[in-house]
């Protein structure tokens, strides 16, 4: 059984991983999707893994086994709060995609690429050839 | 008043029947909530179910329900038959029209339910103006025979329990 | 008057411009000359003292952990620069107030003027060696403020920029440098470091901490090859620079060399790197300054010059050369600052600085002509002026030099000689000549104002050359002392027999005329020869340097997602691999479970559907189904492994995950293109393998293993009921054990409401407001919307759900179940609502207001808690017990529920206004809304509107 | 008594069985998509049926638990919701891959509510109000 | 037990709740009740500093369970400094938020800005690792809200990548808080020491791997190389007040790596050295990284961004040997560079602002209010470059010094010092072109429309404003209220620089708490009275 | 015997979801597998019920409850997203 897990948590994390790797925001959702079940089943097995023997007591039941309820617990939570970041990271390649026109994942290059780096001269001599009457300075010349 | 209290009273029954189903155990505690619960749930809900539907005669509901029932199972077995042993190429499909006289959503409901759980039809989609329904059939050599088939087996009784 | 005072009287004067600017350019140009007339007054008053041969100090712990302290000391040093720095920032106050235009910010000036003035003052009167660092660096930040104060001058933002790096980037090799200096030391205080010398220079890192200590103090005081940022500083109003490039600031190199001069002087590192350095400094700056045309400019490659020769003196590591560096230092400062003043006078009156464009000033400016001939004469070197007795006093030590001693004077001699070649030519060629009749301006002599500041120092200049001991003596006596460490008498004469500095004197005086007759020729020569232009290579070398940083960057960090994430993968696959390999895994103790078949079959589906999903992750739809298969599987599986409310919350999650992306592919392309490369495509599927083995790998290692302690859970199985009123362990972990956590948890879902309903809202405004609006769906529409049988039987649903969900809410503490699935189940019923009858008929049913929703859940949730305080008990504590009303059966309540209510609210709240929020994006794309539940009432009869 | 629910049960269960499996078989076998449609509906929903039935049986007769009626629930349930998940699949076969033209009309001419386009009246239309509808 | 323990968790949750409930409509009530809040965060914060500095170190046990079976929050020095940085820059930039207008660019800011100081008080409080986890998904939640508050394009965009990397950040938490929890059994952090003490040396790799992991999770969150690649176009498209506001944020995964290999991971234990081998070279590249880009980069913003980068490189390499003088040294350099951060992004928003929105280090028509603008950004300017007078020089010699005798010393020192000089580039060129530029352009005709609409003077409106252009906010109501606030935050590092004795004394003091972690163990495992059996 | 029966019905249930999973993988239509995702829930429900007989436990019933209407909503909105690409219109 344990290697029937291991294997279907390494298994959903490449998909995962493969998915979160692509350029589009919604094979990237896909991708946390699966990320999230192959974490969520690798959290909840550090309990080890138990059949038939919920945490749920049983006061009538003779020498009653339980699984560890603390990483069930915390996986219910980790659930739940994978839940409130997809809607989010959905809603947002959403927004995204709307405002921007396409669903690419990556930033454009006009985030952080302008055309030539230039020396404050060259960017002044440039823009008094632009606007040769203002480009006059008025600071104040000795001597007036 | 009490219609405003009751705005589905057969819902508060199953309600009622519901609860104590969940509760799995029977207490006069437990009923008590039950009928709490069967008042006010309808009363919560119903904005979404504005207009109630005329229902009488609780022996016809039992009936038809008793007759749907067994319909289902022979259902099953027929189209196990079919599924099994006949060959795709033997298979004859058909879509058949079935003008209505129900007219209370409810009842137009129930019976494209009844047609949907019995034996080797489903129904499909209802007309624009919800006038008469498209059943598919599985098998149906003589798609008219099943038409009417339906129509007196299922419509003439929700027919009497609705109108 | 305390050092500390001293040191701060400027800063606090660099207050005053901006708060009395208001009542004239003359107030603060008063304000600030008192700051530091009081200022030289208090320092004066050290002067008796000092003669003793005391050290005045005093100063507090600032930083003593690493022994930053703010201590000062006043010695001969110090008093002589300190002198410098307030005297001639005394006389530059006055004459920057009556050389500023009127529209010049006057009040921003005296401002920066003050702060580099109490820099300076900081650096010469300081007694550790980590505050000088900060002074030191302050006076790089305020010149570079005064360089480009007229900001409309390109050069000048140029000159403060190039003189920000250049001496930035020394400082901060100074920084290293003073640190390790102290380190070998043991103290950051001077006094301890200069008596450290024999520990400092027996260190195997005395090379380090001398190399590092002199780039700091070559790039201020622009030494070869830092020394090409000093001309361009020129740019600067006059009086900055007369200040700063004359008289101070570029002193400060030369200050510090002399302060550690007991610590650091004397080794061959010492002599060679500091007196050719100074050396080639004071040959090349002589020779370039022949050549300019700008007066300043000359003025500047001349300061140059003096600044090599003062430092080449040093570099000698002598007693008798460091009297001569402190004297020169002194003298320097008197005729440079008034030739920077004349030639700041010139340019006011004549409208240019121009050498080619002057001449024949002499009668038109009297007055200027006589302080330019005087201090210019000294800088050449003639008697009987104060220039003459130090330069002498310099080509003597070079010639008692014990090694390199002919190299030495040949250069020497040669740098002489340009240097009387440059300051005969300022004469010559500025004031003598026949007049000229188009100057930019008419050239008259300035008012007293200007003049009288230069005047003053050209008169010092007169006097220390005739009477050197009386005027000078005791100064330069009182810092060589400070500066050997020694107590030094000086005697200064101005005629000393025939010795072979005279006959080099006389050879660069004679020498240097000579060379500005052939000034023509030479002028041509020098305009044809190709040689590197500083400023162009430093320009370059900026540029290209910020252009190899953005190159670097933007090859880093290029915005792509997948690179992230890779990196993040493989890191994160490297480091655990590296942390599991480095140590040891216990063996194997927990046997398989047997493999069924039906969870065979289970895990078979599992891989098979995930295989699928990254083949068919490009047709979306699929891919959703196929997600939502994983998650059957995997919510039964939690089942089958004992973890019921697991598979509760798992498959409540997926169903409304599943709504939302359906809700958002609506707008989203239906597919995914094939975009990326075989070989990009073939890494990810590497990266993503590895992770997959590594994750898997690691997931197997730990469930063969057993808990290395025993895992705290057993509490909670033990105590659950008996503490925490429940037989659900899971739930009373989740309300009372952890009940903190999923606080927290429905906070986060609370919070990811508002989010997605803050980003609807600026959606549905501004341009993509119009874009959706102008929607096209690329999908064909069936043509009804709310199919009756449906609507029907979800009226049927809803109260049935609202009743299952009332039931999983109570049992929840109990039973698999709670408050957080309650909700979902409610929110489920809910949206079957709006599925079936529409959004707009459901919503105006149903005046659910969602936000206050969350926000009550919130509340109650820590309302509940916060209860607990009332019992004496902290946060969530939990209380229990059992009621018994009339009809009802005893039942049990627990204060657990009211936690749990608000997890309850808080996720239907979360839920219904994510959900409401996205689909209302539909709404605003122009898809219509309903009035009627369905889209065909067979009684053609129409809802009455609620 | 428990003997005969014993035999009654496991008899349940392998008709159960045979009819999920069969349904499921349906899915595959049959040759489009609206046939395709009749399998599961019906016999997945007489075979969860039973199975729910022989639990109901267990908890009664043979658990140590009490008897549990949670199993009818589910059937109720179940049997509620089929029909409309059959019409639901149905009406999207019918929207991808068939024409109207290829059925029979209903009765009183207009059409089936799948291909109908545009029902809304203009006039409904007006009320659209989005401000009103932020669910806040 | 002292209740005001969790006050700066229940504080901003309740008020954060009660906007939500109340005042969604009403951005005045949302103004007023958002700085009551916070300012009570800032008194509780102070009073906690004030209990903490006797050393002890106080336990509030959750629901009244004994520990390690309940959470706890823990209160010692290290937690009340960061809590008070925290209030007092939430404090600033959220006055700063008002006096720019950003509050009013869409909905909720307040409420977002309260769950987000709850996200990080609980970060910084608590005593569990799965806590722990829910905390930070809870600053991060919030975090997004605030991070694309106004919309935008290419905010949409760079939050998305955000939000992708922290997801793929949270499930990694996930995996080591399980890998710990495998090998321990345990998650309360001080019972985790006791346990990862008594470790056998046979069966440790689980254990290093979870810890292992566990960096690389606060790793992301602060940003370190080469897990950075979210922050720069996360901070630089943010809104001015969040990208200020996150300057705490990258912090919050410093002190998390701080509190772990501190306490539960210390230099002996069972994870041995692989932290330190591990951190310490990728946190040079970190620093080089950030600087190289802040030379290199044309964008106002992003330089902003790559200069926090920095500052976490140089942070992270003081801390990476986790040595008292470096530890305290770095939390000298992380009060700073938070407060530093924080004030560089409010001037960049300022600049912006004015120019209608263009970040790009290009020239433009002089901005209003240049004098003060200017005289803001070089201030700044020279604190985030570490010169002096202000704190981050004090900062440098602190980390120079406490570096000075590591075997990695001159990597370390000439990382620094080199970079500090391509900071000084950076910053001077984008100064001068920034404000010594052009003061004779007139607007270049269409500007005005170019701007999009601006917020009216005067009093709130109680609608929202629609923004067109986003990425411009032009200072509205009150310009004043925004200088004001970066004046607050450099005033702030005057008084660092000023009382740079007595603080580092403080934080040697706790250096030395967080390195004796027997005293913090005691007070949790130990001193259990009035909890539950 | 109940246990064999137990095993049987499992098994049928079991291959009967591997047939589902081909209807999904390999079908002509988005509705096919819309149907076959429907079916798998209903049998999920059929073997989690036959896994609370077999450890005869009652702690299953919720989840079989959930699985029932879960399986029935998500089945509404594939069909409702096929039908008008709208879910909630
Ligand atoms: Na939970
Ligand atoms: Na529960």
């Amino acid at each position: 059984m344990e290697i029937l897990v291991a294997s279907a948590i390494g298994a959903m994390t490449a998909a995962g991983v493969y998915l979160i790797l692509r350029i589009r925001t919604f094979a990237v959702v896909l991708g946390m999707t699966m990320l999230s079940y192959a974490i969520n089943v690798f959290l909840f097995s550090t309990g080890r893994l138990v059949i038939g023997a919920a945490p749920i007591l049983d006061n009538y039941a003779e020498n009653p086994t339980y699984t560890d309820p603390l990483p069930q617990a915390l996986v219910l939570t980790a659930i739940v709060i994978s839940f409130g970041m997809t809607a989010v990271v959905v809603m947002m390649a959403l927004g995204a995609f709307i405002e921007g026109g396409d669903d690419r994942i990556d930033m454009p290059d006009d985030d952080r690429i302008m055309p030539d780096l230039r020396t404050v001269e060259d960017e002044e001599a440039r823009d008094s050839v632009a606007q040769p009457a203002k480009s006059q300075p008025v600071g104040n010349e000795v001597g007036s | 008043m009490l219609r405003r209290l009751f705005p589905h009273p057969l819902l508060s029954a199953l309600l009622v029947l519901i609860w104590m189903l969940l509760v799995n155990r029977f207490a006069w505690g437990s009923l008590v909530f039950a009928v709490i619960i069967g008042i006010t749930v309808p009363l919560l809900t119903a904005p979404y179910w504005p207009d109630r539907p005329r229902v009488s005669g609780l022996g016809r509901i039992l009936s038809y329900i008793g007759m749907v029932i067994w319909d289902i199972v022979v259902a099953n077995v027929q189209v196990a038959r079919i599924v099994l042993f006949l060959p795709n190429k033997d298979l004859r499909p058909a879509f058949i029209v079935i003008p209505l006289r129900l007219k209370s959503p409810e009842a137009i409901t129930v019976l494209a339910g009844t047609i949907t759980l019995t034996p080797g039809t489903v129904s499909c989609d209802c007309s624009e103006d919800g006038h008469a329904l498209l059943v598919h059939c599985l098998h149906a050599p003589d798609p008219d025979a099943v038409r009417d088939d339906i129509k007196a087996r299922y419509e003439q009784r929700l027919v009497e329990i609705f109108e | 008057m305390s050092p500390a005072l001293i040191a701060l009287l400027p800063f606090a004067g660099a207050l005053l411009p901006g708060l009395l600017i208001r009542s004239g350019r003359n107030v603060a140009a008063f304000a600030c000359g008192t700051a530091t007339a009081l200022a030289l007054i208090g320092l004066w008053v050290h002067i008796p003292a000092i003669m003793r041969g005391e050290v005045v100090t005093a100063g507090f712990d600032w930083l003593p952990q690493i022994g930053l302290n703010a201590q000062f000391r006043i010695d001969g040093l110090a008093l002589l620069f300190g002198t410098l720095i307030l005297g001639i920032g005394l006389l530059i106050i006055l004459y920057a107030r009556h050389y500023l235009s009127r529209t010049d910010p006057i009040g921003k000036f005296y401002t920066y003027l003050m702060l580099f003035q109490g820099a300076m003052t900081g650096i010469v009167l300081c007694d550790n060696i980590l505050f000088l660092l900060i002074f030191w660096e302050l006076t790089s930040l305020s010149s570079f403020l005064l360089i480009g104060y007229w900001r409309h001058l390109p050069e000048g933002r140029q000159g403060a920029r190039m003189a920000l790096t250049v001496t930035g980037a020394g400082g901060l090799a100074m920084i290293a440098g003073m640190l390790i200096l102290g380190q070998i030391a043991g103290s950051y205080e001077i006094s301890e470091i200069l008596a450290s010398r024999d520990v400092i220079q027996a260190s195997p890192w005395y090379t380090t901490a001398l190399v590092l200590i002199l780039i700091g103090a070559f790039t201020k005081s622009a030494q070869f090859p830092f020394h090409f940022w000093l001309p361009h500083a020129m740019a600067a109003p006059t009086p900055v620079s007369a200040y700063l490039h004359s008289a101070t600031m570029v002193k400060a190199g030369l200050f510090l060399m002399a302060r550690l001069w007991p610590a650091l002087s004397g080794t061959p590192e010492w002599f060679y790197i500091v007196s050719i350095t100074g050396l080639i400094t004071m040959l090349l700056g002589a020779f370039i300054a022949v050549f300019k045309d700008d007066l300043k400019g000359l003025l500047a490659f001349s300061t140059v010059s003096h600044l090599g020769l003062i430092t080449m003196l040093l570099g000698f590591g002598t007693e008798a050369a460091a009297i001569a560096a402190v004297f020169h230092i002194i003298n320097h400062a008197t005729f440079k600052a008034a030739l920077f003043m004349t030639a700041g006078i010139i340019d006011h009156e004549a409208g240019t600085r121009s050498i080619r464009l002057l001449g024949g000033l002499r009668k038109l400016m009297p007055i200027t002509f006589v302080i330019g001939t005087i201090a210019a004469l000294s800088m050449a070197g003639i008697p009987p002026l104060n220039g003459f007795l130090s330069k002498e006093m310099m080509l003597y030590e070079v010639d008692h030099l014990d090694a390199m001693r002919q190299t030495f004077m040949v250069l020497a001699t040669l740098a002489a000689l340009f240097s009387v070649c440059y300051s005969l030519r300022f004469i010559a060629h500025v004031f003598l000549g026949p007049q000229r009749d188009e100057y930019p301006h008419k050239p008259h002599d300035p008012g007293l104002g200007l003049w009288v500041a230069p005047g003053f120092l050209a008169v010092l200049v007169v006097l220390i050359g005739l009477f050197p001991n009386t005027t000078a003596g005791w100064l330069v006596d009182a810092s060589a002392t400070a500066v050997t460490g020694v107590a030094q008498e000086s005697h200064i004469y101005l005629w000393h027999g025939v010795n072979a500095a005279l006959i080099m004197s006389i050879i660069a005086i004679a020498g240097g005329a000579v060379l500005l007759g052939l000034h023509r020729p030479l002028l041509a020569a020098w305009d044809a020869a190709p040689r590197p232009e500083a400023k162009a290579m430093f320009d370059a070398t900026i540029l290209n340097f910020g252009r190899l940083c953005g190159w670097l960057t933007d090859r880093i960090t290029n915005g792509s997602m997948g690179r992230a994430l890779a990196a993040l993968t493989v890191t994160v696959v490297f480091c655990g691999a590296l942390a599991w390999s480095t140590g040891s895994a216990g063996p194997i103790t927990r046997p398989m479970l047997p493999v069924e078949p039906v969870p065979l079959i289970a895990w078979f589906m599992l891989i098979v559907a995930t295989g699928c999903m990254v083949t068919f992750h490009r047709r979306r739809l699929l891919a959703l189904v196929l997600v939502g298969i994983v998650g059957l599987i995997v919510s039964v599986g939690f089942a089958y492994m004992s973890a019921p409310d697991l598979a509760l919350t798992q498959i409540s999650v997926e169903v409304v995950t599943i709504i939302l992306l359906l809700l958002a592919l609506n707008f989203l392309p239906k597919r995914t293109l094939f975009e990326t490369t075989d070989r990009r495509r073939g890494t990810d599927a590497f990266i993503a393998a590895l992770t997959g083995i590594g994750f898997g790998t690691l997931a197997y290692a730990m469930m063969r293993r057993d808990f290395g302690a025993d895992p705290i859970s057993g509490y909670m199985l033990e105590n659950s009921y008996k503490q925490g009123g429940g037989t659900n362990v899971v739930n009373v972990i989740l309300v009372d054990f952890r009940g903190y956590d999923t606080f927290g948890e429905i906070t986060v879902l609370g919070i990811a409401a508002l989010v997605i309903f803050a980003l609807t809202e600026t959606l549905l405004q501004g341009k993509s407001s119009r874009r959706l609006r102008n929607w096209v769906t690329e999908q064909r529409r069936a043509g009804d919307r709310h199919p009756l049988m449906l609507v029907v039987a979800t009226r049927l649903v809803l109260p049935v759900a609202l009743v299952v969900g009332i039931y999983i809410f109570l049992r929840g503490h109990n039973e698999p179940g709670g408050g957080f699935v309650a909700g979902l189940v409610v929110a489920i019923a809910l949206l079957m609502q709006y599925m079936a009858s529409g959004f707009a008929w459901t919503q105006r049913r149903q005046r659910l207001p969602y936000h206050a929703l969350i926000g009550a859940g919130v509340v109650a949730a820590a309302v509940t808690g916060v209860g607990a305080w009332f019992n004496g008990r902290p946060f969530l504590t939990s209380d229990y017990g059992y009621f018994k009303l009339p009809l009802l059966e005893e039942f049990e309540l627990a204060t657990a529920m009211g936690f749990d209510l608000g997890v309850f609210l808080c996720v239907l709240g979360a839920v219904m206004l994510a959900l409401n929020s996205l689909s209302r994006i539909a709404r605003h794309a122009g898809q219509t809304v309903n009035v009627d539940p369905m889209d065909s009432d067979p009684k053609n009869r129409r809802e009455a509107e609620v | 008594m428990e003997l005969i629910a014993e035999i009654l049960i496991s008899i349940i269960l392998v008709v159960a069985g045979i009819f999920g499996l069969v349904g499921s078989y349906g899915l595959v076998k049959l040759p489009d998509a609206m046939t395709r449609l009749h399998a599961p509906t019906k016999a997945a929903t007489l075979g969860v049926g039973g199975v729910l039935i022989a639990s109901l049986i267990w908890f009664l007769v043979l658990s140590e638990h009490h008897a549990s009626w949670h199993e009818l629930l589910i059937t109720i349930l179940i049997f509620l919701t089929a029909p409309i998940t059959g019409l639901m699949i149905a009406k999207s076969n019918l929207h991808l891959t068939w024409l109207p033209e290829d059925l029979p009309q209903p009765p009183n001419g207009g059409q089936w509510a799948t291909f109908d386009e545009g029902k809304i009246p203009p006039a409904l239309q007006e009320e659209h109000d989005p401000e009103s509808l932020r669910g806040d | 037990m002292n209740h005001w323990i969790i006050a700066p968790v229940l504080l901003p949750a309740l008020m954060g709740a009660l906007i939500i409930l109340w005042m969604r409509h009403d951005l005045f009530l949302q103004r007023v009740f958002g700085l009551i809040a916070t300012g009570l965060l800032l008194f509780v914060s102070i009073y906690l500093l004030w209990l903490a500095s006797d050393g002890d170190v106080r336990v509030y046990r959750l629901g009244n369970w004994r520990a390690p079976f309940g959470i706890v929050l823990m209160l010692d020095r290290l937690a009340a400094i960061m809590l008070t940085l925290t209030s007092i820059l939430a404090l600033v930039v959220q006055l700063y938020a008002f006096g720019s207008g950003w509050d009013r660019k869409g909905w909720h800011f307040h409420a977002l800005w309260q769950f987000q100081l709850m996200g990080i008080g609980g970060a910084f409080l608590t005593g569990d690792a799965f806590n722990l986890f829910v905390f930070f998904e809870v600053l991060l939640i919030a975090s997004y809200g605030l991070m694309i508050h106004g919309g935008g394009p290419m905010r949409l965009r760079a939050g998305v990548q955000y939000i992708a990397y922290n997801l793929a950040g949270s499930t990694l938490f996930l995996g080591a808080l399980g890998a710990i929890y495998a090998a321990t059994g345990t998650l309360n952090m001080a019972d985790l020491a006791l346990r990862v003490a008594e470790m056998s040396p046979d069966d440790t790799a689980l254990l290093r791997t979870g810890a292992v992991l566990l960096m690389l999770v606060f790793a992301v969150k602060a940003a370190i190389f080469p897990l950075h690649f979210w922050l720069p176009s996360t901070y630089a498209n943010a809104p001015g007040p969040t990208a200020a506001l996150f300057a705490i944020m990258s912090k919050v995964g410093v002190y998390a790596i701080i509190r772990f290999f501190t306490l539960v991971f210390p230099q002996d234990s069972v994870v041995e050295t692989i932290a330190t081998d591990l951190l310490l070279p990728a946190a040079l590249f970190t620093l080089a990284l950030g600087q190289i880009a802040v030379a290199g980069t044309r964008s106002l913003t992003r330089m902003a961004a790559y200069a926090a980068i920095a500052s976490i490189g140089t942070l992270m390499i003081s801390v990476a040997r986790f040595s008292p003088e470096g530890l305290s040294a770095g939390l000298y350099y992380m009060i700073h560079s938070t407060l530093a951060t924080g004030a560089l992004f409010l001037v960049v928003d300022l600049i912006a602002a004015r120019r209608g929105g263009d970040v790009w280090l290009r020239l433009r028509p002089a901005i209003k209010n240049t004098g003060i603008v200017s005289a803001l950004f070089f201030t700044t300017a020279i604190a985030i470059a570490g010169l002096p007078p202000l704190s981050g020089f004090i900062g440098k010699l602190l980390i120079l010094d406490a570096t000075a005798e590591d075997p990695w010393m001159g990597w370390i020192w000439g990382t620094i010092l080199i970079t500090s000089l391509f900071a000084i580039v950076g910053f001077g060129r984008a100064g001068s072109m920034l404000f010594w530029k052009s003061h004779t352009l007139d607007p270049e005709p269409g500007n005005d429309t170019d701007e999009g609409p601006r917020p009216a003077p005067g009093p709130i409106p109680t609608k929202l404003d629609t923004d067109e252009q986003i990425q411009d906010v032009a200072d509205s109501a009150s310009p004043g209220l925004a200088f004001t606030s970066v004046f607050m935050l450099l005033g702030c590092l005057a008084m660092l620089t000023l009382a740079a004795g007595p603080v580092t004394q403080y934080l040697s003091d706790t250096t030395t708490q967080m390195l004796t972690p027997q005293l913090y163990i005691e007070s949790v495992i130990e001193q259990q009275e009035g909890a539950r059996p | 015997m109940i246990s064999s029966a137990l095993i049987f019905a499992s098994l049928c249930f079991g291959v009967g979801q591997l047939l589902c999973l081909y209807r999904v993988v390999f079908a002509p239509g988005v509705a096919d597998r819309v149907l076959a995702l429907d079916t798998m829930t209903i049998n999920m429900i059929a073997l989690i019920t036959l896994f609370g007989i077999f450890y005869d436990t009652a702690v299953y019933f919720e989840a079989t409850l959930l699985f029932a209407l879960v399986g029935f909503v998500s089945t509404v909105a594939y069909a409702k997203f096929i039908l008008r690409g709208d879910i909630i219109e």
